[in-house]
């Protein structure tokens, strides 16, 4: 296979031409603003989602961590935008960036610890995280910061999703995430075929935590204001929710999670007494007959980005 | 000297609560695997019970807590029958999310009759201040109640999981479900003894708490669930004197940072130490650091 | 005393067993031989409850056991030794036994009996203490032997008992499935060592894709050119 | 339409909108001030309606999220055309609604969000739609400063802050300011987080400094704890805060004999003899079988409040509306009487309680 | 030449001496045999020589693709060295498939970089076509290419096995080791598995030690035979020599 196959040149189109109807759309008022921030929460629990599932999902490191990577985005992004007047792409890079340097620094302990000893010490660190933004008084503490400027739209959002899904099922079908998928399944044997096990399981959470990042930027520059309590460890295991609800080891589900579980949510919100009666039901009945979650482990042809290998390298 | 002393106090008083919720964690999640989020709601359930037994129906203590015990296991047993049994052989992650929806559901099922108000208890234990070795350095009496419940508790656990058949049938079912029942062992049964006593345990530390402090809310079990994961994690996974060890480890350090001035990186020092303990143990303070045999 | 009839087993699409029936007489020692992925396994886990059969039936003793638990089967009689050894890896060579005599509560009786095993395999005496997790290979299977055999079975399903052991233990491990067969244990055996399994078994079945191909005594087998070829090498 | 203007003048019934934390967090604090607006609204609607119609409360849970804030808020105006939302409870979710608001032209009441960026933005230029009817963070911190300065005359004091509570934050920097400023010496400051029950161990470290007077910022579920257990340690010295006290609550939490020399600023005295007081506390008993808290006043007196502004627009037209709360002069609650000022806050006399025995006391009213 | 060279290695868990004293030296091309009692310390052997236990004290030179001599290299290094081995408790991929698998152990020989995968340039699809070419030859020769899209764990153990051997030979060792490849296998199958191996050292050039408890197998392919027992060599020599060396058929053989 080659680049421009027919199958990538439609996949291409196919990507321009949904950015470019609901452009469209919202430029005649169609989707209206309750729409579009519902979007942007979709969109940047997508990307949180699939990101984390690269982590959690494709390399088996169990991560309840993942809001404090967002954090850090969407405070670089934040301070960089409201409060040193930098354009957006210098926030958002710059996001991406510094949450991916915190991903190396989680990366280490990982390297020693494994399943819960691993989450635990990846709570921990989101909980530092948390904790030196609520002391931190240059960025407004347990206040918050404020009115950050708005700079997220459609056009960022969507690129930063496809972006996002492109990057990371791109790594999936290479032998770079096949050797993660090889670490979730054994790692011992993985190490023993000549896979770097502390190099992928830190790259893992290095990418993870860039998107992340990411995610964060466009959080801050879309809702004006951020605190830290919102990137705690409860949004970081809602980040989870998603990635087991859409199914561990499928970027589609994670996509298809992240839309379920946001649409449910506004669904739910006009009654409020039992709302979270209600999801936690749901949540449960989903567990209990698709253990597996939505999608499992397959993917939609759209993000089989095949390569020359016609695996599916992916599973629980 | 005698700030000292109160704050060793202190902190052995916060790390026995930490203890006797994480010793029913640590037993629930050593046999299945499973971080039974809904832990710290049987908890809050447990206080819930006693809390009403107490106002409404003027229990004594004692009689309030062993209802609480009962209510709370048998509440045990149906969540593990309903909610954790259809997942058995799905991978623990699964698990975990169905916990997390239990325990949501037991918080808001809860808060939607009892509104999320916060109730105090009744005073069903005197209110008694100890001067300790002639300082001012006080401990409440309800404190040292607490503390020989969680010890001899351990103690009484640690012997029915390793010397008593019931006990060994539970180890060997969290090794290997196969090859227990082939010795056997009745699996359904031994994990729904399993959770029986892990929510009494559970259920008790509701009552002592909810009069300890004088407390309880529907969501005040989320708080003390995850410190109560946090000390199972130190001690290691199962391990049932590590659980405690841990729960006083977890208390001793935070009221240790406070005291020395660090109240408000507390909770941040705390997970650093936790982090750094588990990188030179990376099966807990109490698990073997044995490599897996290839 | 055992008879399995038409037995059906799948595993979600795969057909794994095909109208197994076969019959054990008390005090026989009776052998079942087939190639890699043909049914012996899935057939020793269905008579032990860990497998449940689409059709057919179980009957031990006069009594239909095919659809009772792992755990109620094992209380009439029936005890089993499974592939890959399955010993409780982090519980000591001493309480892996203890866990065998589960079911029994005569104490001086299990005391006696661990004492056997002890004999019978010296170096499990030597580990008594240490986790199952570290013993070698060969100690494990020793060791799930034993368990196996402290419940005191009336018949023993023994899955490959000799795979992965030394020479030496080998002999001495069909020496031992003689003798407890003396005492009047009935065993059904699962080998690869087709050979030595069919020297000292009174009869076998070949299984091949899920079906009983043959069967007859083993002298008979022994005998048999396409036996020979398919499963003695040579 | 999409967005815009929201309400129509010309349907049977006025809506408005309750974002308010129903789970979550602060799901305890948002329960009682929908409580409280609910009542107040379903009081005026037996009583015949807002300008002959019939008000229509669409209520909405915000998870104590400020980003569900904003949805809700979003979805508040462009589906359910409320003509005003009130809430959230808490500053920092009603930050996340704000833009929303702002956006589409809609007002927006918060009646507990105390920060002071909530109705003036960062370059200080004051937010067209939001109002508050709450006293801001330096209000009360100042105001407690000049109390334990002047009518205690205490010099050094120690601050116990709830780390995690904006609002708790803003007392104490506000308080620090002035306090220091007036020559009063800070000796220790320490911090707790929301829903923690231990403070032992910060109370024993304060205790060591020796303070002649502790401030603790916070919301009366913690502070009954706090002072109970201060009384404990044998920290004798006076208790100070803000309207987060205001709570029967804090009785049987701290327990009576604990709650002595304890000051708080609040609104109102709900030991106020007032009728329209006492009648409230009535009515609210008879309706939920409890003493109503702050919550519940704030809340009751937010819907009046909206109520008060919609009758002097002569339509529930929202740009409307928004012009009569910034036109209001002293509207009468149960909490005080209130101006809005040219900052979108609340010119409300302050009254100092003190706790006696458990029981608050009036002290002093400070007008505006 | 001597492709490995062992000097006074020792191993120990707590008090449990695993290897003690080992001397030992291998030349290329040779296929070798350890055999030895249960318990005797072979498996543990292997592990010190794939870097997953470093040992206790002692020395291992390799002669390799480069010279190593150092006792504390990691496993996926010695994998890039060019040593590769199968586990005794087959530890495959078990929710991949056959062919995903033989591909991780081809992971060391793939070439392109980070960059190029993430953004897919062209020599990501080359690299790719080639990994599946040699690899679909791999599976073609040990008769799995049918199996290829099937997930390991539903394979059957003979056939794990072979994966397993599959696997490590897709990195293309100089030194292969085997624990115990025939365990499980029939004495019909064991033949063709014999055939197999010796197949695999002339066609691959390979050097290999193997594990194991069958005897038909150890003397039809061994050139030399290292006897373990309690952690030392018992003996070594050819198979005819341990055949008839009374010790090793006190302590490991039996009397016929
Ligand atoms: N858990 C499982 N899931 C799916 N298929 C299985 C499972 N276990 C066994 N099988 C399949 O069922 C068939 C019979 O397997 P079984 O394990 O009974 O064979 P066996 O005769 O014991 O082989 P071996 O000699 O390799 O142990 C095989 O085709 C195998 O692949
Ligand atoms: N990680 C470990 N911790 C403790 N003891 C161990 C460990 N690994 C191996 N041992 C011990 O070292 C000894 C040698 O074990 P090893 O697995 O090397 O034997 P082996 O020669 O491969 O035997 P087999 O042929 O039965 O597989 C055994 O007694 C075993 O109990
Ligand atoms: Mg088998
Ligand atoms: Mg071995």
């Amino acid at each position: 296979m080659k680049i421009g196959t027919k199958k990538n040149m439609l996949t291409f189109g196919l990507v321009l031409a949904i950015y470019l109807v609901v452009q469209l759309l919202l430029n005649m008022g169609i989707l209206d603003s309750y729409i579009e921030i519902n979007m942007v929460i979709i969109g940047i629990n997508i990307i949180l989602a699939v990101s984390l599932n690269l982590i959690t999902g494709f390399t088996g490191q169990f991560s309840l961590g993942h809001a404090a990577f967002m954090s850090i985005g969407a405070y670089t992004s934040g301070i960089l935008t409201a409060k040193l007047g930098q354009p957006f792409i210098v926030g958002v890079i710059a996001a991406a960036l510094t949450a991916s340097m915190a991903g190396v620094i989680i990366g280490i302990p990982t390297l020693r610890l494994k399943g819960d000893y691993l989450a635990i010490a990846t709570l921990g660190f989101g909980e530092i995280v948390r904790i030196i933004g609520l002391n931190n008084d240059y960025i407004g503490g347990a206040i918050g910061l404020n009115d950050i400027p708005q700079y997220t739209n459609w056009t960022w959002l969507y690129f930063s999703v496809v972006l996002t899904i492109f990057i990371i099922s791109n790594f999936i079908k290479s032998y770079h995430g096949r050797a993660c998928i090889a670490i979730r399944e054994d790692e011992i044997a993985a190490e023993a075929m000549g896979v770097n096990t502390a190099y992928y399981k830190t790259l893992a959470f290095v990418i993870g935590a860039f998107f992340a990042g990411i995610a964060g930027a466009l959080h801050a520059n879309y809702f004006y204001f951020i605190k830290p309590d919102s990137f705690g460890f409860m949004k970081s295991i809602d980040i989870l929710v998603i990635v087991v609800f859409g199914g561990l080891g499928s970027i589609t589900g994670s996509v298809v999670g992240a839309v379920a579980l946001s649409i449910l949510s506004t669904l739910l919100q006009g009654i409020p007494e039992l709302r979270m009666v209600i999801y936690a039901v749901v949540l449960f009945l989903i567990m209990v007959y698709r253990p597996q979650g939505l999608m499992g482990d397959r993917e939609l042809k759209l993000f089989k980005k095949v390569g020359v290998v016609n695996g599916n390298a992916s599973s629980k | 000297m005698e700030q000292v002393i109160q704050q060793v106090v202190n902190g052995v008083s916060l790390g026995s609560i930490y203890a006797l919720i994480a010793l029913g964690y640590t037993m629930v999640y050593g046999i299945i695997k499973l971080i039974n989020f809904a832990h710290g709601d049987i908890y809050m359930i447990g206080a819930y019970v006693g809390f009403a037994l107490t106002t409404f129906f003027n229990f004594g203590f004692f009689p309030a807590l062993i209802v609480s015990m009962l209510v709370t296991s048998i509440l045990g047993i149906i969540i593990e029958k309903v909610a954790y049994k259809p997942l058995r052989n799905s991978t623990r992650i699964a698990a975990l999310i169905t916990a997390i929806s239990v325990s949501m559901f037991l918080q808001y099922g809860l808060m939607y009759f009892v509104t999320p108000q916060t109730r105090t208890y009744p005073e069903v234990l005197p209110n008694v201040q100890l001067k300790l070795f002639g300082t001012n350095a006080v401990i409440d009496l309800k404190n040292i109640y607490i503390l020989i419940v969680t010890l001899v508790l351990m103690v009484v656990l640690q012997y029915v999981i390793h010397r008593t058949k019931v006990g060994k049938a539970m180890r060997a079912v969290a090794l290997d479900g196969d090859a227990s029942q082939l010795m056997g062992i009745d699996i359904n049964k031994t994990i729904s003894y399993t959770f029986a006593i892990g929510s009494a345990l559970a259920g008790a530390a509701g009552v002592l708490v909810g009069v300890y402090y004088n407390t309880i809310n529907p969501l005040m079990g989320s708080v003390p669930g995850l410190k109560a994961f946090i000390a199972a994690v130190i001690g290691g996974i199962g391990i049932i004197p590590g659980a405690v060890f841990g729960g006083f480890f977890l208390g001793i350090v935070e009221t240790g940072v406070s005291a020395l001035g660090g109240s408000l990186y507390k909770d941040a020092v705390a997970f650093v130490i936790l982090i750094l303990v588990l990188l030179i143990k990376p099966n807990g303070l109490f698990g073997s650091n044995q490599k897996e045999k290839v | 005393m055992l008879e399995l009839k038409d037995l059906n087993v799948f595993y979600g699409g795969i057909h794994a067993l095909k109208d197994v029936s076969l019959k054990i007489n008390e005090g026989e020692i009776v052998t079942l031989i087939g190639s890699n992925g043909s049914g012996k396994t899935t057939t020793l886990r269905t008579i032990s409850g860990l497998e449940k059969a689409k059709s057919g039936q179980i009957i031990f003793e006069g009594e239909d056991i095919t659809a009772k638990p792992a755990s109620e089967i094992v209380k009439l009689g029936i005890s089993h030794v499974p592939e890959g050894r399955r010993v409780f890896s982090t519980m000591s060579v001493y309480e892996n036994l203890e866990m065998g005599a589960y079911i029994r509560s005569d104490k001086a009786g299990i005391r006696k009996d661990m004492e056997k095993i002890f004999n019978w395999f010296p170096i499990l005496y030597e580990r008594r203490n240490q986790n199952a997790i570290n013993l070698s290979g060969g100690e494990q299977q020793m060791l799930a032997i034993g368990r196996a055999l402290l419940s005191r079975p009336k018949v023993l399903l023994l899955d490959e008992p000799s795979m992965g052991l030394a020479p030496i233990i080998v002999n001495e491990i069909f020496e031992i499935i003689k003798d407890i067969n003396k005492d009047g244990m009935t065993i059904l055996l699962v080998e690869q060592n087709a050979k030595m399994a069919l020297q000292c078994a009174d009869r076998a079945y070949i299984i091949k894709n899920g079906s009983i191909e043959l069967e007859g005594t083993s002298e008979e087998l022994l005998n048999n050119d396409l036996v020979r070829k398919a499963y003695l090498g040579g | 339409s999409a967005g815009g203007t929201g309400g129509s003048g010309d349907s049977d019934t006025i809506k408005v909108g309750l974002n308010y934390e129903l789970s979550g967090n602060n799901a305890s604090y948002g329960t009682d001030l929908a409580t409280g607006v609910e009542m107040a609204l379903n009081e005026i609607n037996e009583n015949g309606g807002l300008l002959g119609k019939e008000i229509e409360i669409i209520k909405m849970d915000n998870k104590s999220d400020s980003t569900e804030a904003a949805n809700v808020a979003t979805r508040l105006i462009t589906r359910e055309d409320v003509v005003t939302i009130l809430g959230p409870a808490t500053s920092g979710n009603t930050k996340g609604a704000i833009p929303v608001a702002s956006q589409h032209k809609i007002p927006l009441v918060s009646a507990s969000a105390t920060a002071d960026d909530v109705t003036v933005d960062s370059n200080g230029n004051v937010r067209e739609f939001i109002f508050k009817t709450c006293f801001s963070d330096s209000f009360q911190g100042v105001t407690i400063a000049n109390f334990v300065h002047g009518e205690l005359g205490l010099k050094n004091v120690a601050i116990l802050t709830e780390n995690t509570s904006d609002y708790s934050k803003g007392i104490t920097e506000n308080f620090k300011k002035t306090f220091t400023e007036l020559g009063g010496n800070v000796v220790i400051e320490e911090a707790y987080q929301s829903k923690e029950t231990d403070f032992k161990a910060v109370l024993t470290n304060i205790k060591a400094a020796n303070p002649e007077a502790l401030i603790v910022p916070g919301y009366y579920e913690e502070v009954g704890l706090i002072i109970k257990q201060a009384r404990e340690l044998g920290l004798d010295v006076p208790v100070l805060g803000g309207d987060g006290y205001d709570s029967p609550k804090i009785v049987e939490l701290a327990g009576s004999e604990a709650l002595n020399d304890v000051y708080f600023t609040n609104h109102y005295s709900p030991m106020d003899d007032a009728p329209e007081v006492v009648e409230f506390r009535e009515k609210f008993k008879e309706k939920h079988n409890m003493e109503p808290n702050a919550f519940h006043a704030l809340g009751y007196d937010l819907g009046y409040f909206f109520a008060d502004a919609v009758e002097r627009a002569g339509e529930a037209d929202p740009a409307k509306i928004r012009d009569a709360m910034e036109n209001t002069v002293d509207f009468k609650g149960i909490t005080g009487t209130l101006s809005i000022d040219e900052n979108h806050n609340p010119v409300k006399a302050v009254t100092i309680l003190k706790l006696v025995d458990g029981q608050p006391t009036f002290l002093m009213k400070l007008e505006p | 030449m001597e492709m490995l060279v062992v000097n006074n290695l020792h191993k120990s868990f707590g008090g449990v001496k695993a290897v003690t004293n080992i001397n030992m030296k291998i030349e290329e091309g040779q296929i070798v045999g350890l055999i030895g009692p249960n318990g005797a310390g072979k498996t543990t052997f292997f592990n010190l020589l794939t870097g997953i236990y470093s040992p206790s004290s002692g020395e291992i030179v390799y002669r390799l693709k480069q010279e190593v001599s150092s006792c504390s290299f990691k496993p996926d290094k010695m994998v890039k060295y060019g040593v590769s081995r199968t586990f005794q408790n087959i530890r495959l991929f078990k929710e991949m498939t056959v062919l995903e698998n033989v591909l991780i152990g081809y992971h060391n020989n793939f070439k392109y970089n980070l960059f190029t995968s993430l953004f897919r340039l062209p020599s990501y699809y080359k690299d790719e076509e080639n990994a599946y070419e040699e690899v679909i030859q791999l599976l073609k020769r040990f008769n799995l290419y049918d199996k290829k899209d099937h997930l390991a764990k539903s394979l059957p153990y003979g056939e794990q096995r072979k994966v397993e051997i599959c696997r490590a030979l897709a990195s293309k060792p100089k030194l292969l080791l085997l624990d115990e490849p025939a365990a499980g296998m029939n004495p019909q199958e064991t033949k063709e598995l014999t055939q197999l191996i010796k197949w695999i050292r002339d066609e691959y050039d390979l050097t290999i030690i193997l594990i194991e408890h069958d005897m038909s197998l150890v003397m039809e392919l061994c050139e030399n035979i290292f006897v373990f027992n309690h952690g030392t060599l018992l003996a070594k020599g050819t198979p005819k020599e341990i055949q008839h060396d009374p010790r090793v058929i006190k302590a490991y053989l039996g009397g016929e």
